[in-house]
């Protein structure tokens, strides 16, 4: 039989103005079993923790329950003040008489039966809580980025520069992502390029990273400090050892008009191609949906100019496998894709702005292609349909973000900012020029943010109309936009040159794919969730898994790197350890009574039962039996639910402890 | 989701709360330029409890009923479901804008001989139209304006000087009693 | 006017500990009053759910029993509340075979950041409840032979 | 295939042409039209506009009386009709209060599951092969604007028809009768709707911009598929060009029309002589 020790606090008022703790110490007293009930002013405090290590000593209780606010609030606190006295932490448990009770009852006396109904539930829980010990797993000190955008790049020099080894996974033939092909970066108009490329050549030079480019995560096994990575290389047709980029191959290349990525279409590129100038690795590849020798056999002209020999148009793609103790995922956005296929989301619409069907709407990134001097116009702001300078160019912000109907319910976040930069760059080039832009509301919270749109308002001229756009229609060469300007309380018609549309900003293709294979949560955007929002933003809820970036929400290029730089000090503090611990709060499986039916293998969404068989000595199976991998358990519960032969169970949410707290509710 | 309506559509229940004013329905309304007041600008209204002005308003009889506004409305706004019953309660509090007394006249003709044959009888139509508005602003030109259309039209033989009448002329009349 | 004591029905809630019990403790940061008759049972998720317990609860005079967990997509364990639903749609004949009155079982998705909506499903279950009367829940097991069972039990 | 048909007072007024026209080419293609007994008018703007609940109880009690008689489709070739008809529709599907207040009103049992269709749904379920093997004269030299107006394809959620923003389903049956269509911008702008006596101003306005937008993206004739678009395009026409001082001249097709002399009925029988705005006398004229 336990002793059980019962600490009631007030929380100062929180609690004692509608809950009478005194008289709830008195009932829970009559608990058997409960030893000692006591109460204080505030148990978390100082002499609240004095009081419970006093109590546990004086009263040799064994177990214990703290009856205050939620678990999720002080529960680690307690247990570790258990721990000091002497106690097993997991021998405390909490009811939670503020959250669940007193902040939401007015009337005293239901108040307080309930907060004696609540404990009592507790008690029965606690006096079947076993001593458990936390678990301790090795950590492998190296980790793996998926990304190579700006963030992925952070995250990746920091711990690599720490002293740790770092495999970077970059799905495009270079690293780089968005940040890459921006023209110039708000709030201080500082050129992308000029401050990235660096950082780029470091990863690509560093020691300690290994650059897997062109290439995906295939597949995530193991467990927080123990994962197995396997990472699909692409076919490059290009071996990147032998190949010395001299640039011969993709000079002779006869397919010159495909349109390129990394200029979103506005310019051309070879079959074979690097993406652009300063890549990372500086190394080409082929397009097998272009090149006439894989496609028809012909050609081969690349193949025969390479004097290094690095041409192989026999690769195929390749499996690898890496060992490392963390994941950080740095996958980054991509824009909403206006008015077209959105992929799995049904989002559609937008069919208004006739973007795709008038080729001078373009989007925000196609802009910035259009005004970065590295871009297909050298920098010389050419409208796509015939070349000409566009005299009148109307920016529209909000497309898709925050339209219900239609996109997103979201804010992108940014768009207000690079709008603002966009209409100033546009100003700078085209002196004669008329920025028009729409927006519902200018969100320029930050550091010299708001100043910089006012500079762009009152220095540059750009107009703000506040309002949305309904529709754009084109004439005589004219893109005829029909706005509102709401302050005004007009309808407002430009005719314009050229319409910039700040789209979206959605998770990355395959970002839901990439959380489902790791076990991260993920909302209904396909954003990755962070564990906790303001106190653990850069962890998930899969221990071991941290995220960084745009993959996260939208956000802006200080807000990613600063992230990165968060998560890079959270797996230095992982690696700091040559092992870790944790929570035991897992499932078993009883193997003697375990019938072998493997539901559980099934159902276990962490894939942390494995199908194993009893042999005696002489190798003769005995049974076949599921087991639980302590590394992998998360402790959801699941398996207890579907076995069929009662022989899965929880460490501290047992069959017995759940039927004994439902039976204290009589 | 786009509500729909109901019979029952106190001005109340209308969630016009979700409107974040963005705009868009004045930007794409046909007749914004002709409206004292903007569409966006009778949402407002409603928002803020003024319902006053907006039933006043030019705007709410200048609405064509052409749904382009609830068709882009980002937030699904039924904006204009909100004109019609604006309009609904603009005549029932007699506070329609009396610039606009002809669209009202029109469509409180309109209603009257489909009570009575229970199908439009254009002549009719225009005939009572026509005088009733005439007993309104006493404007001679507008009185006799179509008089050579009805000639073109009957060229086309597309005149009925006897319009079709249901054989069940006591249930329209019902159901007009029932809904009024 | 009347002595008797308004019937205050008694309702259990298995909650997940991620989402829905985050969203109790919300609603009490945000001080949203509501009825006191919810006892709360902390789970990991709801695919711990095991729908004995749901019967035990009706057994130990529940009036009404509340699942609460993650909303889809949301689970903290990725696929826990999947597997609740699709258990819930396989028992939910057999509960009824077994004399439960489905309509005293309550399914709601509450995130962390739904206090509010806490708040209204405790209220209108509870409202419900009352409405509905108490509940003399008898397992087929029992009704019999419940002396048999508990000597039973005991040797 | 036969199918239920609500003619709507236009149909059975001054836009009798359209009615010829939908008869004449419908029956060329063996679908067979039952007019749905006793009608009554759907109310239109009017109703929607005064009296919400007669807006809805006036199409109930057609959808009603088409209960009565088993249809299962029903075709309103005016726009108009039909979206009160399957707004009506909508309400009475989605709530058994409505129903039970409404069938009251109408003294009909009615629960609105009557599919209704328009015009061009009903060519669609033809389809598009049959009319392609039915033509006898193809409209080479037909280069149309094709005009959606606003009611064909909106309110969306409630319609379900097309794209609201580009709709295309008259391109593809015209493309099918071997004419050209235009890419022009006003398919989906307003004409002006049953504004044309109150507000005459608006609508000449309004039908104004289509015709030169129509013209300017090289159509020689539009066509629609709604008898007010109809007035206000073709009857209006002469007004537009008089209050505006310009020459349109622009032919405005049913698009029954145009699929009807691509079935080589002649232009008397589907109306098209009782047209404001007239030039052809064969297909092979059509848009000279």
């Amino acid at each position: 039989m336990s002793r059980i020790g019962v600490f009631t606090c007030w929380c100062g008022e929180n609690i004692a103005r509608t809950v009478d703790v005194e008289r709830v110490a008195e009932a829970v007293a009559q608990i058997p079993g409960v030893r000692c009930s006591v109460h204080n002013k505030y148990m978390c405090s100082d002499p609240g923790q004095t009081m419970i290590r006093e109590k546990i000593a004086s009263e040799r209780l064994d177990v214990l329950v703290v009856a205050s606010c939620s678990p999720h609030m002080h529960l680690k606190t307690f247990r570790k003040a258990a721990g000091q006295a002497g106690i097993n932490p997991y021998l405390v448990e909490m009811s939670n008489i503020r959250e669940h009770c007193s902040w939401v009852h007015h009337d005293k006396e239901k108040a307080t039966e309930k907060a004696i109904q609540l404990i009592r539930l507790s008690v029965e829980k606690v006096r079947r809580n076993r001593a458990l010990e936390p678990i301790k797993v090795p950590v492998t000190k190296r980790a793996l980025v998926i990304g190579g955008g700006v963030a992925g790049i952070q995250a990746a020099l920091d711990i690599a520069d720490t002293g740790y080894e770092v495999v970077m996974v970059e799905r495009e033939p270079s690293i780089g992502g968005k940040m890459a092909g921006l023209s110039e970066t708000f709030p201080t108009l500082d050129c992308s390029q000029c401050i990235l490329t660096p950082r780029m050549v470091e990863v690509g030079q560093h020691s300690r990273i290994r650059l897997y480019s062109y290439s995906e995560v295939e597949s995530v096994d193991g467990y927080v400090g123990n994962f197995k990575v396997t990472i699909r290389q692409k076919a490059r047709y290009v071996d990147i050892d032998k190949c010395t980029g001299c640039g011969e191959c993709w000079n002779c290349c006869p397919l010159k008009k495909q349109l390129s990525e990394f200029d979103y279409g506005m310019g051309t590129r070879r079959a074979i191609y690097v993406p652009f100038p300063q890549a990372v690795p500086a190394r080409p590849v082929i397009d097998k949906n272009a090149c006439t020798k894989l496609k028809k056999g012909g050609c081969g002209l690349c193949e025969k100019k390479c004097l290094a020999k690095a041409i192989n148009f026999k690769d195929q793609d390749k499996l690898v496998e890496e060992l490392v103790g963390a994941i950080i995922v740095a996958t980054g956005y991509q824009l909403y894709r206006v008015g077209q296929d959105q992929g799995k989301r049904k989002l559609s619409g937008y069919g208004e702005y006739g973007y795709g069907r008038y080729k001078d709407v373009i989007d925000s990134l196609q802009f910035e292609r259009l005004v970065s001097a590295s871009g297909p116009t050298g920098g010389v702001i050419k409208r796509p349909s015939d070349g000409v300078v566009p005299n009148t160019v109307v920016f529209i912000s909000c497309v898709g973000s925050r339209d219900n109907a239609k996109g997103l319910s979201y804010c992108s976040k940014i768009c207000c900012m690079y709008t603002a930069k966009h209409t100033m760059l546009y100003k700078h080039k085209v002196h004669e020029g008329q920025a028009h832009v729409f927006y519902m509301d200018i969100r320029a919270g930050g550091k010299n943010y708001d100043e910089f749109v006012r500079r762009a308002i009152e220095q540059d001229g750009a107009r703000y109309h506040r309002g949305r756009v309904s529709k754009i229609t084109e004439e005589n060469g004219k893109l005829i936009v029909r706005g509102a300007d709401t302050l005004a309380a007009v309808p407002l018609t430009i005719e314009a040159d050229m319409v910039v549309l700040a789209a979206a900003m959605r998770p990355s293709d395959g970002a839901e794919e990439l959380a489902q294979e790791l076990g991260v949560g993920y909302d209904e955007f396909g954003f990755f969730s962070e564990s906790h929002p303001k106190l653990r933003p850069v962890e998930t809820n899969a221990a071991g898994v941290f995220i960084c970036g745009a993959c996260h929400a939208p956000k802006d290029i200080p807000e990613a790197v600063a992230q990165a730089s968060a998560v890079a000090g959270k797996v230095q503090v992982m690696f700091g350890h040559d092992e870790m611990t944790r929570e035991p709060e897992i499932a078993s499986i009883n193997e003697q009574t375990c019938a072998a039916c493997f539901a559980c293998v099934r159902t276990c969404p962490y894939h942390a039962i494995e199908k194993t068989e009893i042999r005696s000595p002489k190798g003769i199976l005995v049974k076949r039996t599921a087991r639980v991998n302590s590394g992998l358990c998360m402790g959801c519960g699941t398996c207890v639910s579907v076995c069929p032969s009662k022989s899965a169970d929880l460490e501290g949410f047992s069959e017995q402890q759940i039927y004994s707290m439902i039976e204290s509710l009589v | 989701m786009t509500t729909h309506p109901t019979p029952a559509h106190p001005i109340a229940l209308i969630p016009v709360e979700n409107c974040y004013q963005c705009g868009k329905c004045t930007a794409g309304c046909p007749m914004a330029e002709r409206m004292d007041v903007m569409p966006n600008q009778i949402v407002r209204l409603a928002q803020l409890g003024e319902l006053e002005r907006a039933l006043r308003a030019e705007s709410i009889w200048l609405c064509v009923s052409c749904q382009t506004c609830s068709t882009r409305c980002p937030k699904s706004f039924d904006c204009a479901g909100l004109m019609d019953i604006l309009r609904q309660q603009a005549v029932e509090q007699a506070k329609a804008a009396p610039s606009q007394v002809r669209t009202q006249l029109f469509q409180k003709a309109f209603l009257r001989n489909i009570r009575r044959y229970g199908r439009l009888n254009e002549l009719e139509l225009v005939r009572t139209f026509k005088t009733l508005a005439f007993l309104k602003d006493m404007n001679i030109p507008f009185l006799v304006k179509d008089a050579l259309l009805a000639f073109k039209l009957q060229q086309r033989g597309k005149l009925y000087l006897m319009g079709e009448r249901v054989r069940d002329r006591g249930v329209v009349d019902r159901i007009f009693q029932r809904c009024l | 006017m009347s002595a008797t004591p308004a019937f205050e029905p008694k309702i259990v809630a298995f909650v997940c500990n991620w989402c829905t019990y985050l969203g109790a403790d919300l609603a009490g940061t945000n001080r949203l009053e509501y009825p006191a008759n919810v006892r709360i049972i902390r789970l990991p998720c709801t695919g711990r759910i095991d729908f004995n317990l749901l019967i035990k609860a009706f057994e130990m005079k529940a009036d009404a029993v509340l699942v609460s967990g993650c909303h889809p997509g949301d689970c903290h364990y990725t696929s826990g509340n999947y597997h609740a639903r699709r258990r819930w749609m396989l028992f939910r004949e057999l509960l009824a075979i077994l004399g439960v009155d489905l309509d005293r079982i309550h399914f709601t998705w509450i995130s962390a950041a739904e206090g509010k909506k806490w708040q209204q499903v405790i209220t209108e279950i509870t409202e419900k409840t009352r409405e509905m009367g108490p509940y003399a829940y008898l397992s087929p097991a029992r009704t019999a032979t419940d002396e048999q069972w508990r000597e039973e039990a005991v040797s | 295939m036969e199918i239920g048909y609500y003619p709507g007072c236009a149909l059975h007024g001054s836009s009798n042409d359209y009615e010829a026209s939908v008869h004449a080419c419908l029956k060329a293609l063996d679908v067979s039209l039952r007019e749905l007994d006793d009608w009554i008018c759907c109310g239109a703007t009017a109703a929607h506009s005064l009296n919400h609940k007669l807006s809805i109880a006036l199409p109930a009690r057609n959808l009603g009386l088409a209960e009565r008689d088993g249809f299962t489709q029903m075709l309103a070739p005016c726009p108009m009709c039909s979206m009160e008809l399957i707004k009506a529709g909508r309400c009475l599907a989605e709530d058994p209060q409505v129903r039970k207040e409404i069938s009251g009103i109408v003294e009909l049992p009615v629960t609105g599951k009557t599919k209704v269709l328009n015009l061009i749904q009903v060519f669609q379920q033809v389809g598009l092969e049959r009319l392609k093997s039915s033509v006898k004269t193809t409209l080479e030299s037909v280069r149309a604007a094709c005009y959606y107006g606003c009611l064909l394809t909106r309110p969306p959620e409630t319609l379900q028809f097309d794209d609201c923003e580009q709709p295309s389903s008259m391109e593809k049956i015209l493309e099918a009768l071997g004419a050209k269509v235009v890419t022009w911008n006003y398919k989906t702008e307003c004409c002006g709707a049953g504004m044309t006596m109150a507000n005459e101003e608006t609508v000449l306005d309004l039908s104004h911009k289509i015709l030169s937008n129509a013209a300017a993206h090289g159509a020689n004739c539009l066509v629609v598929a709604c008898p007010m678009c109809h007035v206000n395009l073709d009857m209006k026409q002469g007004d537009i060009e008089s209050r505006f001082n310009v020459r349109h001249g622009m032919v405005v097709y049913y698009l029954s029309d145009l699929v009807g002399l691509a079935l080589g009925l002649d232009p008397q029988t589907l109306g098209i002589d009782r047209h404001f705005v007239t030039r052809p006398a064969s297909p092979a004229q059509v848009a000279n």
